[in-house]
C-alpha cells in the first residue's frame, strides 16, 4: 500500500473526516471562547449538516478502502453504511435541539464542550461501525462509541442517577467488548484474519472446528446484543436508560441501536453468507444456524420487553423497555435471513427514529416543567399540554403501529417479510406482542385524557421553538403513514451491502 | 526441556479470561472490577499474538494487541474517572450496593 | 358524468370539516356543531347524489367495470426488484348495490348523530374534532376496494373511538374504552395477516404486462391472479386459505359482533354517550358484516360454501342467545346493546343461505338494523338526558307523561320486533326466506325463528317495564320531545315506515348485486373445485 | 258496476280506516271533536261493504275478482329463479261477506263506543286505533296471498295490543296485552314457517297460484306428510288468534280492554280470523291434518265451556264461551263441514259482539262492576239491554227461530255426518255435550244478571238503562240474530241464500290419497275457483248430512233445552242448592275455577323456563363468556390492578388465568432486573453457555 493509496482513500470518508474535524472545531472553540458556550451548538449543526451532505453525496459509491492486503480492506463504503450514516446524522441532529431544551443539560452549561465533543466522539464511532469491514476496526469504532457514551451517561455530575447509570454501563459495556474482543482472538487463530470478507471465503473453503466458531460467534453477538439491547443481552438498558440525561438516552436508543443494527446484519451478512437467491435470501454456510439464533433472540427481546413494559411506572424506563421490544421486533428482520428482511429493519429505523425521538422530546419537555417521568403524573395532563398531548398519541400509537400513521408502515413492512419467507409462527408471535403492547401505550393515553383529576392541572408553558419542533417529528408520521413511497425506495435504493 | 507451544498460550489465555470473569462478577470493590476487565482484555491479547507466532499470520496479531492496549488504557481512564465521580457523590465504591435504578 | 370525484368528497369532507373545527376557538361551541351538522348535511346529500346518479343495473362485486363512482389512482408505486416485484398500492374507492346501501345509511345516521351530540359540553372542539374523524373512517370502509385502503380505514376509527367512548362516556367507561380498544384491535390484527398473505398470493397484470402483487380486493377474486405459490393462493397445494379464513372470518365477527366475541358490545354501549351509541350500532357493527360480504366471501367461495352451516350457526347462536340475555337485562341501553346482538345474527344468517333472498334481507336488514337500532338508543338517550338512570325498574309510566315520545318509542319496538309495515319485517323475512331454501341450514333457520317470538319478549316487557302502567311520581315532570329530538326521530321514523311498506326502492339499489355475488360464488364453486380439494 | 270498479270499492274501503287512523292520531290532541272523522269515515267503509258484498253475490257471483301488483321484483335471480312478490286483492263470496260483517260490527262498536268511551283522556286516539284495527282486519279479509295475510295478521295482533292496553296505567291491562301479543306471536312462529314452506315449494304467496300448484301434483319435499305438516303450521296461526287450546289463555285476560273492544276483536272480528284462514287454506288440508284441526277444535269447545261455568266475572264468561264457539267452527272445519263453520262464524259475530256491549252497558251502569254476583234483577232497570241480550243467549243456545240455531245445527249435523262416513263419532259427542255446557252457563249468566233480587243494593239503585247510541247497536244487533236473515226456512239453513249462494265451494286441491274422499277434489288443474253451487259435496256426504240433519236438530234442542232447564233449576228456582254441589265436587269446581290451571301451568314452565334461562344466560355473558374472552384476548397483566371493577371478576373466575399468567410472565421477567450490574453479567454468561448447549448440534 502506498502513500497516493492512502490519500485516495482518505477522499472515501469525508464524512468521518468532517465529522472529526467538526470535533477538534468545537475543542479549540471551546477553549477559545473561554465561559461563552452559545456558539457550540452551531458549530455542531453546521458540522453535522456538513457530513450529512457528505455523506448524501457518497450514496452510489461501492469500493473498499484502506486495503490491508490485496483482498481485504479495513472498510467497505456502501450505500448500506450511507443509510445508516443518514440515520445517525438525522437523529445527531434531533439530539442537539434536544439538548437545547433539556434542563438537565443545561444545568451543565460550564460543560457544554465537552459535551459536544463526546457526542461527537459517539458520531464518529458509530460512522466507522457501519462501514468497517475489519472485525478490528469494528471492536475499536465500538469502543469509541462506548467510551463517549459512558462519560455521556453520567454527564449531570452531581446527579446519583447519572453517575450510578454511568458506572453501570461502563462495568457492562467493559466485559460485553471484552468478551467480543476476546471472540474476536479465536476468529483471529482459526482463520488468520480479522477481514469480515477474507473470513467468509476461509470458512468457505475449509471446515473449522464448529463448536470453536459457534463460541467466538456468540462471543461476538455478546458485544453486538450489547449496543442493540437484545435479550439477553439487555440488562443494561433499562437501569442506564432510566439514569441518563433524556437526550442521551434518546440518542442510545436510536442512533447508537442503529449503528449496532448495521454492523450486526453487515458482519452476519458478509461473513457467513455463501450466496443471495433471486427471490432475494441469503443462504447460510454451513457452520452456524444464525436464523435459529436470531429467531431465538428476539422473540425473547420483544417478549420480555413488552412484558416487562407492562409493570412500569417510569415513562422513561417504560420507553426503554418498548425500545428493546422493538429491537425484538427489528431482529425479526435480520432473522428472515432476507434482503426483504433488511428493508424492512430500515424503514422501520427511520420511523422509530421520528416516533422514539419524539416521545422522549415530549416526555423530557414535561419533565423540564413539572419534574417528573411517572406516568402517575400524567394523569390529567392532556388539557394542559393540547399540543404535546395529541404529539404524543401520535408517538405512541406508530409506537402500536396501527394505521394511518408510519409505525404501521412498518409493521406491515416487517409483517410482509416475515410472511414472505413464511414464518408464520413467529409472525404470530409478532402479533400477539403487539396487542400487548398497546396496553401499556394506551395506559399513557389514558392517563393523560381519560382519568379524571380532581384539581385541574395548570396550562405547562412549552417553548414556540419546541412546538414546532415536535410537529417536525409528528407530522412525519403522519405523511408517511399515508405516503409511504419515498421511504421504501429509500430503504430500497440503500439496500446495497458491499460484497458478494 | 519443555517446549512452549501454542496450548500453553492459549491455556494461560483461557486462565486470564476466567479469572477476570470470576473478578468482574465477584468483587464488591469497583476498582477490583475494572481490573478484572482489564484481565479480559489481555487474555485477548496473549491470544492475539500467540496465534500470530505460532500460525505465520506475521505481526498483524502484535499489532492488534497494540491496539488493545491502547484502548484498555482510555478505557480504564474512563472507568476510574466514573469511579471517582461515585465515590465523590456517594462515599462509597462498593458494586453491589449501586442498586437504586431498578425494577 | 362522474367527473366529480363524489366518493372522496363524501369521505374527506369530515377531514375538512375537522381541520377546520381544530383551527376555531374553543369557546365557538355553537360555531362546531353547526359546521358538524353543516359537513354532516352535505354527506347526505352528496349520498343522494349517488342514489340518484346511480345505475341500478350494474352489479358489481368482482369486477371493475360494474363498480359506480369509481377512483383509481397510483398511490404507492414502487419499483421493486427481481424477487420482489413492483409495489403497489391503488388509491381505489367505488361503490356497488352492497356498499351503496351502507354509505346512505352512514351518511344519515352520522346526521342524525351529530343533532344527537348537540347537548355535549365537555371539551367540544375534541368531541366533534374525533367525531368528524370517525366519520371519515367509516366512509372510508365503505368505499375502499383497495385491501390496504380499506385496511386503513378500518383501523382510523378504532382511536376516535377510544376517546369518544372513553372520555365522554359513563363512570365505567375507561374500562369499555379500553375493552373495546383491545378487542377491535386483536380482531384487526387477524384482517392485517390475511391481507399480508392474500397480498403475496395475488399479482395483477398491469397494463404493460408485468405482474405485481396487489391489495386489489376484486384482483384478489379473480382465480387468474393467483400465484402458483403463494401462500394463500388455491393453485398451490399447501395453501393456508381456510386457516386464513377462520383468522379474517374472527376478525369481522369481532365487529359484529358475533357469539362469543360480543361482550365489549354491551360495555361499550352503556358507557359510551348516546350519540356514540347510536354510530356504534348504527353503522359500525356493519362492518363486520358487510367485510364479510365484500372480502371474505367473493375472495374465498369455496371455503365459505364449505363453512356456511357454521355460519348459519353462529347466526343462530347469536339470534337466540342476543335475545335471551337481553330479556335478562335491568339496564335500558345494555337491553337495547343485546338486541342489537340478536339483530346482526339475522345478518349472519342470511348471508349464510348465499341466494338472492338471504343476501338481500342480510343487506337490508344492516340498513334497517343501522337506522332502528340508532332510534332505540335514541330513545333511551332522550329518557337518560331527562331522568339520569337506565334502570328500567325505575321507571314506569312515562307513556302518561310523555306520549308523543311513547308513540316514537312503540313505532321504534314495533320496527325492532319486525312488525310488518315497518323495515324490520321485510329484512327478516327475506332473512328467513332465503335462509329455509337451502337444504343445509333449514334446521338452524326453524330454530332461528323463534328469535321473533323472543324479540317480541323483551320488547314488549321493556315497553311495559318503562312505558305503561302507574306513572312513577319522580317522573311527574318530564318534558316531551323538544324541536331537536324531532328533528333527529322523524327521519328515522319515516325511513323506517317507508322501507316497511315499501321497500322496492332499497332491494332495487342492490339486486344486481346480490344476483351477481351469488352467481359468483356459484360459479366459483366450480372454479374451484377444478383446483382440487383445499 | 264492473269487476274493476269493485276492486276500486275494495281498495277504498280497504284504505278509508287507516286514513282515520292516520288524521285521528295526529289531530287527535289538537282538534276534540277529531272522532267523528273517523266515524263518518267508518260509515263509508260500511256503505262500501254493503256495495261490494251485495253486487260481488248478485252480480258476480260464479267468479272470483283478484287485482294484483308487483310489491318486489328481485327478477331472475340465480339459484332460486323469477322471485316476484305480487300482494294483491281477492274477493270472493266468503270474502265480501266477511268484510260486510266486519264493517258492520266495527261500525256499530263504533258508534257504542261513542258514548261508553266518553271522558276518556285518550278517547281520540281508542278511535284512532280502532281504525287501525279494522284497517288491518280487512287486509286479513281481501287480501290474495298468504304473505299479505301474515302481514295483516300481526298488525291486527298490534291493533289489539294496543286496545288491550289501552287503559295502561293500569298493570293488569299492559301485563293483558303483553301476553296476548306474545302469545299470538307463538302461533304466528308456526305460520310463519309454514309459509316458508310453501314459498320454498311453490315461489309464491298467492293463493291461487299455490292452488294449482298442489293440484298439479307439487307437494312440499315431494310428500303428503310435509303438505300436512305444512297445513298445522299454518293452522297453529289460527290457533293463537282464534284462541285455540293450547294457546287459548290470552284471550280471557284480553278482557282488561274496554268493553267494545271485546266486543269487535276479541268476540267478533279478530278472533274469527284464525277461521278465516283456515277457510281461505282448506284446500290444502289433508284428511291427517284436518283430525288434528277437529281435534283441538273440539278440545277448545269443551275446555273453555266447562270453565266458563263458574266463572263470575261477566266478561271472562264472554271470553270463555268465545273460544269454545270458535272450538265449533274449527272443529266443524276439521270434520269437513266447511260451509257451516263460516255460517257460524257470521251468526257467531253478531250475537256474540252483542253479548258483550251489552255486558258492556250492563258494566256502565253498573259503574265498572264486572262481577256477576253483584247483580241480579236489572231486567227491571235495564229492559232494552235485557231483551236484546236474551236474543243472543238464545241464539247461542241454538233455540230455533235464531240464526245461532241454523248455524250450530250445521255444526252438529256436519260432525254427526262425519261419525258416520268414518266412525269416529267423538266431534259430535263433544260437540252435543259443548251445546249443553252452552245453554246452561249462558242462561246462568242471564239469570244471576237480570233475574232474582239485586244483591248489591246500592249500585243497583243507581243502574239506569244505556244511552241511545249505545242501545241501538244492540238492537241492530239483535235484529241480526234472528233466522229470516239467512234462510226462509228457521230449521233448514241449506234453503237460504247463504249457504246456497254465498259459499263459494271450497275445493280440496291435495292429491287424493291425502285426501277425505268425501270431500271435493278440485274439478281440473290451474283454475281459479271453478263454481258450482249445485254439487258441493260428494253424493255420498251429501246423503251423511241429509241423513243426519233430522236426529241432529232433536238432539241438539234436547241438549240446548236441558242445559237451560238446569240454569233455572239451580239458579232461578232454586231447587238445587249450588253451594252444596260445589262443595260436593270442590276439587272439580276448583278445576274449573281456575282455568284448568293453564296459566299455573305455561308460568311453571315456559314463562319461568325462558326467564330464568335469560337470566342465566345474562350472568353467564357478563361472567364467563366476557371473562373467557377477556382472558384470552387481552392478553395482559389483566385490568387487575388497573381496573378496580374488573377485580371481582377475576376473583371469581379461573377463566383469566390466561392474564393472570401474562402479568406473571412480565414479573418473572422483572426479577432480572435486580439493579446489581453483576448479576446481570451472571445472566449474560450464563445465556451464551445455554446457546452454546442449544446450537452446538448444528
Amino acid at each position: 500500500m502506498n502513500i497516493e493509496q492512502l490519500i485516495s482513500d482518505l477522499f472515501y470518508i469525508k464524512p468521518e473526516i468532517a465529522v472529526a474535524v467538526t470535533l477538534v472545531v468545537i475543542v479549540v472553540v471551546d477553549l477559545i471562547m473561554g465561559k461563552n458556550k452559545k456558539a457550540l451548538p452551531f458549530i455542531s449543526l453546521v458540522g453535522l449538516l456538513i457530513a450529512g451532505i457528505l455523506v448524501v453525496q457518497q450514496f452510489g459509491t461501492a469500493k473498499f478502502v484502506f486495503k490491508t492486503s490485496i483482498n481485504s480492506s479495513l472498510m467497505a463504503i456502501d450505500n448500506f453504511g450511507s443509510y445508516f450514516k443518514i440515520i445517525v446524522v438525522v437523529s445527531s441532529i434531533f439530539i442537539v435541539f434536544f439538548s437545547l431544551s433539556s434542563a438537565e443539560i443545561k444545568s451543565t452549561y460550564a460543560r457544554h464542550g465537552e459535551y459536544y465533543s463526546l457526542i461527537f466522539g459517539m458520531i464518529l464511532g458509530m460512522f466507522f461501525m457501519v462501514s468497517a469491514a475489519d472485525l478490528i476496526l469494528i471492536y475499536l469504532s465500538m469502543e469509541l462509541l462506548s467510551l463517549s457514551s459512558y462519560v455521556l451517561a453520567g454527564f449531570v455530575k452531581n446527579s446519583i442517577r447519572n453517575s450510578e447509570a454511568s458506572l453501570k454501563y461502563v462495568i457492562y459495556g467493559g466485559v460485553s467488548s471484552g468478551i467480543m474482543l476476546f471472540g474476536i482472538s479465536i476468529i483471529f487463530g482459526l482463520t488468520g484474519s480479522t477481514n469480515l470478507y477474507e473470513i467468509n471465503s476461509l470458512i468457505q473453503a475449509q471446515s473449522f472446528p464448529s463448536i470453536t466458531l459457534l463460541l467466538a460467534g456468540l462471543f461476538i453477538i455478546v458485544g453486538f446484543g450489547f449496543k442493540i439491547s437484545a435479550a439477553p443481552f439487555h440488562f443494561w438498558t433499562p437501569d442506564v436508560y432510566e439514569g441518563a440525561p433524556i437526550p442521551i438516552t434518546a440518542f442510545l436508543s436510536v442512533a447508537s441501536k442503529a449503528a449496532g443494527f448495521a454492523v450486526l446484519i453487515r458482519f452476519i451478512k458478509v461473513v457467513f453468507v455463501d450466496s443471495v437467491d433471486v427471490n432475494g435470501f441469503w443462504h447460510l454456510i454451513n457452520v452456524i444456524d444464525w436464523k435459529s439464533i436470531i429467531i431465538l433472540l428476539s422473540i425473547l427481546t420483544m417478549t420480555l420487553g413488552n412484558f416487562a413494559a407492562l409493570w412500569q411506572d417510569n415513562l422513561k424506563r417504560m420507553l426503554a423497555y418498548s425500545s428493546i421490544a422493538h429491537a425484538g421486533y427489528m431482529l425479526l428482520g435480520v432473522a428472515v435471513l432476507s434482503n426483504e428482511g433488511i428493508i424492512a429493519i430500515m424503514i422501520y429505523f427511520i420511523v422509530y427514529l421520528f416516533m422514539n425521538l419524539g416521545a422522549f422530546f415530549v416526555v423530557m419537555l414535561v419533565a423540564n416543567e413539572i419534574g417528573s417521568e411517572e406516568i402517575d403524573d400524567y394523569k390529567g395532563l392532556g388539557r394542559s399540554i393540547p399540543l404535546l398531548g395529541v404529539a404524543l398519541a401520535i408517538f405512541l400509537i406508530s409506537l402500536v403501529g396501527l394505521p394511518p400513521t408510519a409505525g404501521f408502515i412498518a409493521k406491515v413492512a416487517l409483517f410482509i417479510a416475515l410472511i414472505d419467507a413464511n414464518m408464520i409462527v413467529v409472525l404470530v408471535i409478532t402479533i400477539l406482542n403487539t396487542v400487548v403492547s398497546v396496553y401499556y401505550y394506551i395506559r399513557i393515553l389514558r392517563n393523560l385524557y381519560l382519568v379524571k383529576v380532581d384539581e385541574e392541572r395548570p396550562m405547562l408553558r412549552i417553548n414556540f421553538l419546541n412546538k414546532v419542533f415536535v410537529l417536525f417529528l409528528a407530522v412525519p408520521l403522519i405523511v408517511f403513514g399515508i405516503y409511504f413511497t419515498p421511504i421504501i425506495d429509500f430503504a430500497k435504493y440503500s439496500l446495497n451491502i458491499l460484497g458478494l | 526441556m519443555l517446549h512452549v507451544g501454542l496450548t500453553h498460550f492459549l491455556v494461560i489465555s483461557i486462565a486470564l479470561f476466567s479469572l477476570g470473569l470470576y473478578a468482574v462478577v465477584t468483587r464488591k470493590n469497583a476498582v477490583m472490577v475494572l481490573m478484572g476487565i482489564e484481565l479480559i482484555l489481555n487474555s485477548a491479547n496473549i491470544n492475539f499474538i500467540a496465534f500470530s507466532k505460532f500460525g505465520n499470520f506475521g505481526l498483524q496479531g502484535q499489532l492488534i494487541a497494540l491496539f488493545v492496549i491502547v484502548l484498555a488504557a482510555a478505557e480504564a481512564a474512563v472507568a476510574l474517572a466514573i469511579v471517582l465521580n461515585i465515590y465523590k457523590t456517594l462515599a462509597n465504591i462498593n458494586v453491589d450496593e449501586i442498586d437504586s435504578l431498578r425494577d | 358524468m362522474h367527473s366529480v370525484p363524489y366518493l372522496s368528497l363524501i369521505t374527506f369532507l369530515p377531514i375538512l370539516g375537522m381541520i377546520i373545527v381544530l383551527a376555531l376557538p374553543k369557546t365557538q361551541g355553537r360555531a362546531i356543531k353547526s359546521l358538524t351538522l353543516l359537513i354532516t348535511g352535505i354527506q347526505v346529500i352528496i349520498a343522494i347524489i349517488l342514489l340518484i346518479n346511480y345505475d341500478y343495473s350494474l352489479g358489481g362485486i368482482f369486477e371493475q367495470s360494474s363498480f359506480q363512482f369509481v377512483e383509481k389512482w397510483r398511490w404507492i408505486d414502487i419499483d421493486g426488484f427481481s424477487w420482489l416485484g413492483k409495489i403497489k398500492v391503488d388509491y381505489f374507492l367505488g361503490i356497488d348495490g352492497i356498499s351503496t346501501p351502507l354509505l346512505l345509511l352512514t351518511a344519515i345516521v352520522t346526521f342524525i348523530a351529530t343533532l344527537s351530540s348537540w347537548n355535549i359540553n365537555k371539551s367540544i372542539k375534541g368531541y366533534f374534532a374525533l367525531f368528524l374523524l370517525l366519520d371519515t373512517g367509516m366512509m372510508g370502509v365503505f368505499v375502499a376496494l383497495d385491501f390496504f385502503l380499506f385496511y386503513i380505514f378500518w383501523e382510523l376509527m378504532l382511536l376516535p373511538m377510544y376517546f369518544l367512548i372513553g372520555v365522554w362516556g359513563g363512570p365505567r367507561r375507561e374500562y369499555a374504552a379500553i375493552k373495546f380498544f383491545l378487542y377491535t384491535l386483536l380482531g384487526s390484527v387477524f384482517i392485517l395477516i390475511v391481507m399480508i398473505g392474500l397480498y403475496f398470493s395475488t399479482q395483477e397484470t398491469l397494463a404493460d404486462g408485468t405482474r405485481v402483487f396487489t391489495f386489489n380486493i376484486l384482483a384478489m377474486m379473480d382465480t387468474n391472479n393467483f400465484t402458483p405459490n403463494g401462500i394463500l393462493s388455491p393453485l398451490n397445494p399447501n395453501n393456508l386459505r381456510f386457516i386464513a379464513y377462520i383468522a379474517l372470518f374472527a376478525g369481522f365477527a369481532i365487529k359484529i359482533p358475533m357469539f362469543p366475541f360480543h361482550t365489549w358490545l354491551p360495555d361499550a354501549h352503556v358507557e359510551a354517550p348516546t350519540p356514540i351509541s347510536v354510530i356504534l350500532a348504527g353503522v359500525l357493527l356493519k362492518m363486520g358484516t358487510y367485510g364479510i360480504l365484500r372480502i371474505s366471501y367473493p375472495v374465498f367461495p369455496e371455503i365459505t360454501k364449505q363453512l356456511i352451516w357454521y355460519i348459519a350457526l353462529f347466526g343462530m347462536i347469536n339470534i337466540i342467545y342476543g335475545a335471551l340475555c337481553a330479556m335478562a337485562q335491568r339496564d335500558f341501553k345494555k337491553m337495547i346493546a343485546y338486541s342489537s346482538v340478536s339483530h346482526m345474527g339475522y345478518v349472519l344468517l342470511g348471508m349464510a343461505s348465499m341466494n338472492t333472498l338471504g343476501i338481500s334481507g342480510a343487506v337490508l336488514q344492516m340498513f334497517n338494523h343501522g337506522t332502528i337500532t340508532a332510534m332505540l338508543f335514541l330513545i333511551v338517550g332522550v329518557l337518560y338526558d331527562r331522568t339520569h338512570t337506565r334502570d328500567m325498574d325505575a321507571f314506569g309510566g312515562i307513556a302518561v307523561q310523555m306520549p308523543v315520545y311513547t308513540g316514537v318509542v312503540t313505532v321504534a319496538f314495533f320496527a325492532a320486533i319486525g312488525l310488518p309495515s315497518l323495515s324490520g319485517f321485510i329484512s327478516e323475512a327475506f332473512v328467513f326466506l332465503g335462509a329455509f331454501a337451502v337444504d343445509l341450514i333449514r334446521v338452524l333457520t326453524v330454530i332461528s325463528i323463534s328469535g321473533i317470538l323472543l324479540g317480541a319478549a323483551y320488547m314488549l316487557w321493556a315497553l311495559q317495564r318503562v312505558y305503561l302502567g302507574k306513572l312513577n311520581e319522580k317522573w311527574a315532570s318530564l318534558k316531551d320531545l323538544t324541536f331537536r329530538e324531532y328533528a333527529m326521530f322523524i327521519p328515522l321514523a319515516l325511513i323506517i315506515i317507508f322501507l316497511g311498506v315499501y321497500p322496492s326502492p332499497m332491494l332495487d339499489l342492490m339486486n344486481s348485486s346480490v344476483n351477481s355475488m351469488v352467481k359468483f360464488m356459484a360459479d366459483a364453486q366450480v372454479i374451484y373445485s377444478s383446483f382440487g380439494g383445499f | 258496476m264492473t269487476e274493476s270498479s269493485l276492486i276500486n270499492i275494495a281498495v277504498t274501503i280497504l284504505f278509508l280506516p287507516i286514513l282515520g287512523f292516520i288524521v285521528t292520531l295526529l289531530l287527535g290532541k289538537k282538534v276534540k271533536k277529531i272522532y267523528y272523522f273517523e266515524n263518518i269515515i267508518l260509515f263509508f267503509s260500511l256503505a262500501g261493504a254493503g256495495i261490494l258484498a251485495y253486487t260481488k253475490l248478485s252480480l258476480f257471483h260464479d267468479t272470483a275478482i283478484t287485482a294484483e301488483f308487483t310489491w318486489i321484483n328481485l327478477g331472475n335471480t340465480p339459484l332460486l329463479g323469477e322471485i316476484k312478490i305480487n300482494l294483491g286483492i281477492m274477493i270472493d263470496n266468503i270474502a265480501a261477506l266477511m268484510i260486510l260483517v266486519v264493517m258492520l260490527v266495527s261500525f256499530l262498536v263504533h258508534i257504542f263506543s261513542i258514548e261508553y268511551m266518553r271522558g276518556d283522556p285518550r278517547y281520540n286516539r281508542y278511535f284512532a286505533y280502532l281504525g287501525l284495527f279494522t284497517f288491518s282486519m280487512a287486509g286479513i279479509v281481501l287480501t290474495h296471498n298468504i304473505l299479505m295475510m301474515y302481514m295483516f295478521w300481526e298488525l291486527v295482533g298490534v291493533s289489539s295490543y294496543l286496545l288491550i292496553g289501552f287503559w295502561f296505567e293500569k298493570k293488569s291491562a299492559a301485563d293483558a296485552g303483553k301476553k296476548a301479543f306474545i302469545v299470538n306471536r307463538i302461533g304466528d312462529v308456526g305460520m310463519f314457517i309454514g309459509i316458508l314452506m310453501l314459498f320454498t315449494t311453490y315461489h309464491t304467496f298467492t293463493f291461487d297460484e299455490i292452488f294449482a300448484q298442489i293440484s298439479n301434483g307439487v307437494l312440499p319435499f315431494n310428500s303428503g306428510f310435509w303438505m300436512t305438516v305444512t297445513g298445522l303450521l299454518i293452522f297453529a296461526g289460527a290457533i293463537g288468534k282464534s284462541a285455540q287450546f293450547p294457546l287459548h289463555v290470552w284471550l280471557p285476560d284480553a278482557m282488561e280492554g274496554p268493553t267494545p273492544v271485546s266486543a269487535l276483536i276479541h268476540a267478533a272480528t279478530m278472533v274469527a280470523a284464525g277461521v278465516y284462514l283456515v277457510i281461505r287454506v282448506f284446500g290444502i288440508m289433508t284428511s291427517d291434518a284436518l283430525v288434528v284441526i277437529a281435534t283441538i277444535g273440539a278440545l277448545s269447545a269443551f275446555i273453555p265451556a266447562t270453565i266458563a261455568l263458574t266463572q263470575n266475572d261477566i266478561k271472562k264468561v264472554l271470553a270463555y264461551s268465545t273460544i269454545s264457539q270458535l272450538g265449533y267452527m274449527i272443529m266443524a272445519l276439521g270434520v269437513g263441514a266447511f260451509q257451516f263453520a263460516f255460517f257460524h262464524l257470521i251468526t257467531h259475530a253478531f250475537f256474540k259482539a252483542g253479548l258483550f256491549l251489552g255486558s258492556g252497558s250492563v258494566i256502565t251502569s253498573m259503574h265498572h262492576e264486572q262481577d256477576i254476583r253483584q247483580m241480579g234483577g236489572l231486567r227491571k232497570k235495564m229492559p232494552i239491554t235485557y231483551y236484546t241480550m236474551l236474543i243472543y243467549s238464545l241464539a247461542i243456545s241454538g233455540i230455533p227461530l235464531t240464526s245461532g240455531f241454523l248455524s250450530k245445527d250445521g255444526i252438529l249435523a256436519g260432525s254427526y255426518a262425519f261419525g258416520l262416513l268414518t266412525g269416529n263419532s267423538f266431534f259430535a259427542i263433544v260437540g252435543f255435550f259443548v251445546a249443553l255446557l252452552t245453554a246452561f252457563y249462558m242462561f246462568r249468566l242471564m239469570i244471576l244478571t237480570f233475574h232474582g233480587e239485586p244483591r248489591n243494593k246500592e249500585k243497583y239503585e243507581h243502574a239506569k238503562e244505556s244511552k241511545l247510541v249505545m242501545t241501538l247497536p244492540l238492537a241492530v244487533l239483535a235484529i241480526l240474530s234472528i233466522f229470516i236473515w239467512y234462510t226462509p226456512n228457521p230449521f233448514n239453513p241449506e234453503q237460504g241464500w247463504l249457504l246456497s249462494k254465498g259459499i263459494n265451494t271450497h275445493e280440496q286441491y291435495i292429491p287424493d290419497n291425502t285426501r277425505f274422499d268425501f270431500l271435493t277434489p278440485a274439478k281440473e288443474p290451474v283454475i281459479q275457483n271453478e263454481e258450482s253451487a249445485s254439487v258441493m259435496y260428494s253424493e255420498s256426504y251429501e246423503e251423511a248430512i241429509q241423513e243426519s240433519h233430522i236426529p241432529t236438530m232433536l238432539l241438539s234442542l234436547l241438549m240446548a233445552g236441558l242445559g237451560i232447564l238446569i240454569a233455572f233449576v239451580f239458579y232461578q228456582w232454586k231447587k238445587i242448592n249450588v253451594d252444596k254441589l260445589v262443595d260436593r265436587f270442590n276439587p272439580l269446581y276448583k278445576f274449573s275455577l281456575n282455568k284448568w290451571y293453564f296459566d299455573e301451568l305455561y308460568d311453571a314452565t315456559a314463562v319461568k323456563g325462558t326467564i330464568g334461562l335469560s337470566s342465566f344466560l345474562g350472568k353467564f355473558d357478563s361472567k364467563i363468556i366476557d371473562g373467557i374472552v377477556n382472558g384470552v384476548a387481552t392478553f395482559t397483566r389483566g385490568f387487575s390492578s388497573f381496573i378496580g371493577k374488573f377485580d371481582n371478576i377475576v376473583i371469581d373466575g379461573i377463566v383469566n388465568f390466561t392474564a393472570y399468567l401474562s402479568g406473571f410472565i412480565g414479573l418473572i421477567f422483572r426479577r432480572f432486573q435486580t439493579g446489581k450490574v453483576q448479576t446481570y453479567l451472571v445472566f449474560v454468561l450464563i445465556s451464551v453457555v445455554i446457546l452454546l448447549f442449544i446450537f452446538n448440534s448444528f
